[in-house]
């Protein structure tokens, strides 16, 4: 390999450049003149040497680069090859091996940009021409260290339904400690309401003891019943989170007999209430807790039908899923027919998606004018379970299914909907335009109740059952949280929900680093699902928390103070909330606003740089001054 | 310079998580474009106030393709502002006598090949048409008319 | 129409079917079926399973359409075994024919 | 075969689709050391074959991509393709002990550059299964274009041997009498994600055997609408033309007890959506039908997504199509019932996209002492609780191996394995650090 010099290697800060040039075995020397390339290249301002070797990712080739920072010749690399996305890593982890700073490295793409599309002398001028830009940007470059935000291991977890649960227990086994918060006394939240788990029929009661358990035993996990977040404020790994505790309303009194005994007790599970973890608050109090991520799972609450909504809340024989599912659970284990408050039901209509999968135009907005058009996932298969155990717990009782679709998309659902068929359910399909209408039967069918329906399976024809009971499968809705929303400014989406990052990308995340979601607050889903999100969301913040600090991307912004006016531009045009803030600091003995980076919560996109009336606010590592030096180069026409 | 001597120069912002990799696929699939394009790889081109545009037409930067990442950009908002920031360097081309054709927003992904191409293919025409920055014969007004009929 | 009646699939059970409310009513055994006649067999089934006993005596002959070829059976994604309840159905129809005297026209 | 090498990490993962390399990721940036084995040539499972994914219209490229570079960049990370399981049980000590076998690519990975000169220079074309077999590549290539790692994989049952490859290479990479190598990975804990594959079109005799020109597979739709598919745009196989009428078929090898799989393969409806949507993009004027017996759009923004196709004009049949025989001209007839009106009806349309049934990818029968449910997916003793626990204990399992599942779900579940594991990991350490 040739060498040719024109800069001493003097020893001072001054930048000197090394270009290193790749043949990639013919991929770029073939198409592009490199020994011609190399030429030109010593000849940029500011460039100290310029190489070029056949693979410059090998170990030889690495040398090479290594060798010149060592020896000082020296301190700013450009690397011309393949595409920085498969090699500008390895070549920063030479840097680093070689004791320079990885940042002072800047890399031209002239083998995917340049001699795979272009062929002769135009690519070997736009080889140069992107090298030199690469030089003009190198002069530039500062060494750069990543950021360090030192972070508490400390988690703390909004709610204490199956997914709080879950992620507390998670947490506290990986080493952290944990606050998890609950708004109720009751640990365990909806699935307390439940009796037995679709598909595959594991008591509730038992899934939530069983972390209930874990939670109660760890040392790590401290409990806060009938706990509010009232105040709010930080960045990841140094949130604070203020509390209101407030001893239980008079309707969450919980009878002193079914406190557990102080210190190490059993939990005690209070059916449709959840569990009881511990003593609760007997006066007010504010609790301020210190942590470093904050784990989202504030769950749902079943959809409550319309007054009137297939005869809800007008006919007594009408309820909704959830109740229902209360009312199997406390009725006599067995017989032949169900009794509920003594009357014996021979005949239940069951009717899907309501308040779920509504249409505009066709459906009723709620009181705030909102539409559920989104399905709730879990009540196709909840509804086909609690068929099946009427059905093989009184054979007498006949169950009447009045679907649009059948969703049983998991793991077992469809073996439910089968087993439902041979359990001798009958199915019913309507349209949405056409849903089934409950009515008051005039006798004739000896039940109080007729569910009329255009039956698409039997040609459109309208096809009447008769009806004791009317089970309304109820969807689900987020929890009523617009306090959290407002007090930690949570992204909402348009069905209510929280609203992840992006659903694939950071799909327990949001914007904001270190708030994570776990469960139904972030969309419908059923047990195993939600247990999954809230480990999801354990691990996200075990990667975050797992070192003491937490390491971020050095290209944030910076304001140059000498320059910045204090106009607030940046904070205006800032998009990620709080990462820039307007302080008092005394300048001459005056005291002047003036931009102030908080650099854990900046993005580094840059938006802030574009809005500063006197360019005082640069990204690290991609400043302005780097772009129009860039540009300079590529406008250039000396190299012709 | 890349393009023969005379033929404008494009200069190309592309995201680097969206449009640069799409540049590189285009590379992989070894498909041909002119060699006038010069690809700079921003995190999101939101950072570039208004200026920067016109310094570069100054510079004699013939065409301008802004590659972003479209609504899927990474950084919540920045699209919007940027697109809100490409229609205030409109007017402040309009005013200089520039033709707006010569900057173009556009969204690229990753494996948008024949988009990247067409972008490029579309801006070289418009360069020849122009010629260099600055030379438009038309009025503003007539520039302006002009894109919008294209 | 009628109030749905679940005792006929029950009855059905004496004419040796089990199956009637296996049917998910995909629409294969009709659609497989060689007749192509309308929505045969699958109208009957979903008759049964509603318990239109009305509608099945009245279409009674249409059961002597089915030719036994059995494709129906082994297409059925449900294994409801619609030919076996085509048969099961004609035992019925014949059964009250017979009792009440009927001759089909 | 001698062992040739065993290597000692903190967590094994199977599979380098989505799953395990979301699994790997979760792993490796809490700092554990984590090796991924992957049987293809390249990292990125189905996901990184796909066009779009729903419910975002995402290009599935940059989504897979960013997460491929992250696993192969990271420094706690390393990634064996081209590696089959042979087996994996926990040893005395209570380790996860897996033997590997490293299939021979003929071609030096420490050599190879991935710059393609044996792939340009090659002579011999074979059908390009990463391209739905609808074009060919070369017998020596790199998988396909964004494959991680780029380096090149030869195809022994068609290179001639003409001795190209080995000519052109400029590190001298090629090496034709490569040995099969077996590798023993240690490693205290593993995550199993091996994801699905789909029922041969030879499966259904209604359905055409796979005989029928003109009926393909929703994983080769994808690729013909991928933006880097085989014609870089949608054209029906057996003649080259624009297909004005497509039809999807739907349950086609799912919750079909005739085909032996009566479980429901979850994925397909919002697919099958999915491509219906954007092939009224890429061909605006053709009719499209989806023939579905339930739409099971039960995940976030997916009924909206299901509406928004029904917006935008894409037919849904509720039927299940009984027969598919081929027409005139190249043209595929769908026989259905239809039950609102005209009972029996045949449809003929240009090109017609099955929703095949999925199964697993892997059976660990024999491999690996985990239990399969009756659906033949790897089972656990806490479903509900922790998903991805398997019965052996410290071996976790995500993704579709677990049961078939899209891309988020896999996602969520591959992040919960990896708490999971590295709960399990911590208790290890602890233990071992008791005993030490």
């Amino acid at each position: 390999m040739e060498e040719k010099r024109n800069l001493a290697s003097d020893g001072s800060d001054a930048p000197r450049v090394g270009i290193y040039i790749c043949h990639c075995g013919g991929n770029i020397s073939d198409h592009v003149d490199v020994e011609v390339l190399c030429e030109k290249a010593e000849k940029i301002p500011g460039v100290a040497v310029a190489r070029r070797n056949m693979f410059m990712c090998s170990d030889p080739g690495q040398e090479l680069i290594m060798e010149d920072i060592r020896s000082g010749k020296v301190n700013r690399i450009v690397v011309a090859s393949c595409s920085p996305s498969l090699h500008e890593m390895t070549f920063r982890s030479a840097l680093e091996r070689a004791g320079a700073n990885p940042y002072v490295y800047e890399h031209a793409n002239i083998r995917e940009q340049v001699s795979w599309v272009h062929h002769g002398e135009p690519a070997t001028e736009k080889a140069f021409q992107l090298i030199s830009a690469a030089a003009a940007k190198a002069r530039l470059l500062e060494p750069l260290e990543p950021l360090r935000v030192e972070a508490r291991r400390h988690a703390t977890v909004i709610g204490a339904g199956i997914a709080g649960l879950r992620a507390a227990v998670d947490l506290a086994d990986r080493g952290f400690q944990v606050a998890l918060l609950e708004k109720t006394p009751f640990a365990g939240g909806r699935v307390a309401r439940l009796d037995r788990l679709a598909p595959t029929g594991e008591a509730a009661s038992e899934a939530i003891l069983s972390l209930a358990r874990r939670v109660m035993e760890h040392p790590a996990i401290t409990f806060y019943p009938c706990a509010q977040v009232v105040g709010f404020d930080g960045y990841v790994g140094n949130f604070s989170l203020e509390l209101q505790v407030e001893p239980p309303a008079a309707e969450d009194a919980v009878p002193p007999s079914n406190l557990p005994p102080a210190g190490d007790g059993e939990p005690v599970f209070v059916p449709s209430r959840g569990v009881l973890l511990g003593p609760l608050p007997t006066e007010k109090g504010r609790i301020q807790v210190e942590t470093g991520v904050v784990v989202l799972a504030t769950g749902f609450k079943p959809y409550t039908p319309r007054k009137g909504e297939y005869g809800y809340g007008e006919l007594p024989e009408v309820m909704t899923l959830p109740q229902f599912i209360e009312a199997l659970r406390d009725a006599q284990a067995d017989g032949s027919v169900l009794m509920l408050s003594g009357r014996p039901i021979r005949s239940i209509a069951m009717i899907h998606c309501v308040g779920s999968r509504q249409i505009p135009g066709i459906h009723e907005e709620d009181a705030s004018g909102y539409l559920n058009e989104y399905c709730s996932r879990t009540c196709c298969s909840a509804t086909l379970f609690a068929a099946n155990q009427v059905r093989t717990r009184y054979p007498e009782t006949r169950v009447f299914e009045f679907y649009r679709d059948i969703r049983a998309y998991g793991r077992g659902q469809e073996e439910l909907y089968q087993e439902a068929a041979r359990n001798k359910v009958l199915f019913l399909r309507f349209e949405p335009e056409d849903p089934p209408r409950v009515e008051r039967s005039d006798g004739s069918s000896g039940t109080p109740l007729v569910v009329r329906v255009k039956d698409a399976l039997t040609f459109g024809e309208e096809v009447q059952v008769p009806a004791d009971l009317v089970v309304l499968a109820v969807g689900m809705e987020p929890t009523g949280i617009q306090d959290l929303v407002d007090l930690m400014k949570l992204p909402v989406g348009a069905d209510r929900f929280l609203l992840e990052v992006h659903p694939k990308l950071r799909p327990v995340e949001l914007a904001t680093t270190g708030l994570l979601l776990a469960g139904t607050c972030q969309a419908p889903m059923d047990v195993s699902e939600a247990c999954n999100a809230a480990s999801a969301a354990a691990s996200k913040a075990a990667s975050l928390l797992a070192k003491g600090y937490v390491q971020l991307d050095p290209f944030v912004a910076e304001v140059d103070m000498e320059k910045c006016q204090g106009t607030g531009s940046c904070v205006e045009a800032c998009l990620a909330d709080g990462a820039i803030e307007l302080v008092d600091v005394v300048v001459n003995g005056e005291t002047v606003r003036r931009a102030r980076v908080v650099q854990a919560l900046c993005l580094g996109c840059g938006a802030c740089v574009a809005a500063c009336p006197s360019g005082a606010i640069q990204v690290k590592g991609s400043t302005l001054a780097q772009f129009e030096a860039m540009v300079d180069a590529i406008a250039s026409h000396e190299a012709a | 310079m890349g393009a023969p001597a005379g033929e404008g120069k494009i200069l190309i912002l592309a995201t680097e998580s969206c449009a640069y990799p799409g540049a590189d696929a285009v590379g992989q699939a070894h498909i041909t474009y002119p060699a006038n394009t010069y690809i700079l790889k921003v995190k999101a081109p939101v950072l570039f106030p208004e200026e920067f545009y016109l310094r570069c037409f100054d510079k004699g930067i013939s065409g301008i393709i802004v590659m972003s990442c479209g609504v899927e950009c990474p950084y919540e908002g920045a699209y919007e502002a940027l697109a809100k920031r490409i229609d205030r360097v409109y007017q402040l081309m309009k005013q200089r006598g520039l033709d707006i054709r010569r900057l173009r927003l556009t969204s690229i992904c990753t494996v948008c090949t024949r988009a990247f191409v067409n972008e490029v293919k579309q801006m070289q025409e418009v360069i020849r048409e122009l010629g260099p920055p600055g030379s438009e014969t038309k009025t503003s007004e007539e520039a302006a008319a002009a894109a919008e009929s294209a | 129409m009628a109030f749905v009646d679940l005792s006929f699939p029950d009855e059905l059970e004496r004419f040796g079917v089990s199956t009637t409310l296996d049917c998910f009513n995909c629409g294969t055994c009709a659609a497989i079926c060689p007749l192509i006649y309308e929505h045969f067999p699958r109208q009957m089934i979903r008759y049964a399973q509603i318990g239109a006993r009305d509608r099945i005596l009245e279409n009674g002959v249409e059961l002597w359409r089915c030719l036994h070829c059995g494709l129906c059976t082994q297409t059925c994604p449900r294994e409801a075994n619609p030919g076996e309840l085509i048969l099961g159905l004609r035992r019925y129809v014949l059964h009250h024919w017979r009792r009440d005297g009927h001759v089909p026209s | 075969m001698g062992i040739n090498q065993t290597l000692s990490y903190d967590a094994l993962v199977v599979g380098g689709g989505i799953a395990g390399l979301q699994a790997a990721l979760d792993l490796a940036d809490q700092d554990y050391s984590v090796a991924v084995v992957e049987r293809d040539a390249s990292i990125g499972g189905t996901m990184i074959r796909l066009s779009k994914v729903f419910p975002t219209l995402d290009c599935a490229s940059c989504i897979t991509t960013p997460k491929m570079a992250a696993a192969a960049h990271h420094p706690k990370i390393t990634i064996l393709t081209y590696c089959e399981l042979e087996s994996m049980e926990k040893d005395g000590q209570g380790r996860v002990r897996a033997v590997v076998r490293k299939k021979p690519r003929y071609v030096d990975e420490d050599k190879c550059i991935g710059c393609r000169q044996c792939e340009y220079h090659c002579p011999v074309y074979v059908p390009d299964p990463d391209q739905g077999n609808f074009a060919a590549r070369k017998a020596i290539c790199v998988p396909f274009s964004n494959a991680v790692p780029q380096i090149a994989v030869m195809d022994p049952d068609h290179c001639m041997l003409c001795g190209t490859c080995a000519k052109v290479c400029p590190t001298g990479a090629v090496v034709y009498d490569q040995k099969p190598e077996t590798l023993i990975i240690e490693a205290l804990t593993a995550v199993v994600a091996t994801g699905f594959s789909v029922t041969p079109l030879e499966d259904k005799a209604q359905y055409g055997s796979g005989t029928i020109p003109n009926v393909i597979t929703g994983l080769q739709m994808e690729r013909l609408l991928a933006p880097h598919g085989p014609y870089n745009r949608v054209l029906r196989p057996s003649d080259g033309m624009e297909p004005d009428s497509i039809a999807f078929v739907q349950c086609a090898g799912s919750r079909d007890k005739s085909m032996g799989i009566p479980y429901c393969s979850r994925i397909c409806c919002m697919y099958a959506i999915k491509q219906a949507m954007l092939l009224s993009g890429a061909l605006p004027l053709a009719d499209i039908t989806i023939y579905y017996m339930d739409i099971r759009a039960f995940g976030k923004g997916y009924e909206q997504f299901f509406q928004n196709a029904q917006a935008m004009g894409i037919q849904f049949v509720k039927a299940k199509v009984a027969l598919i025989e081929p027409g005139e001209d190249g043209s595929v007839t769908v026989r259905y019932e239809d039950q609102m009106s005209g009972g029996t009806t045949q449809v003929s349309h240009d090109l017609v996209v099955l929703s095949s049934g999925k199964v697993p990818g892997w059976n660990p029968q024999g491999r690996c002492p985990l239990t399969v449910g009756p659906d033949g997916f790897i089972s656990g003793p806490e479903p509900k609780l922790a998903p991805t626990r398997t019965v052996e204990e410290g071996i976790f399992a995500a993704g579709a191996a677990v049961g078939l599942k899209d891309i988020v779900d896999s996602i969520a579940e591959a992040s919960a394995a990896a708490m999971h594991a590295a709960n399990y990991l911590e208790s290890r350490k602890k233990g071992l650090g008791a005993v030490a």
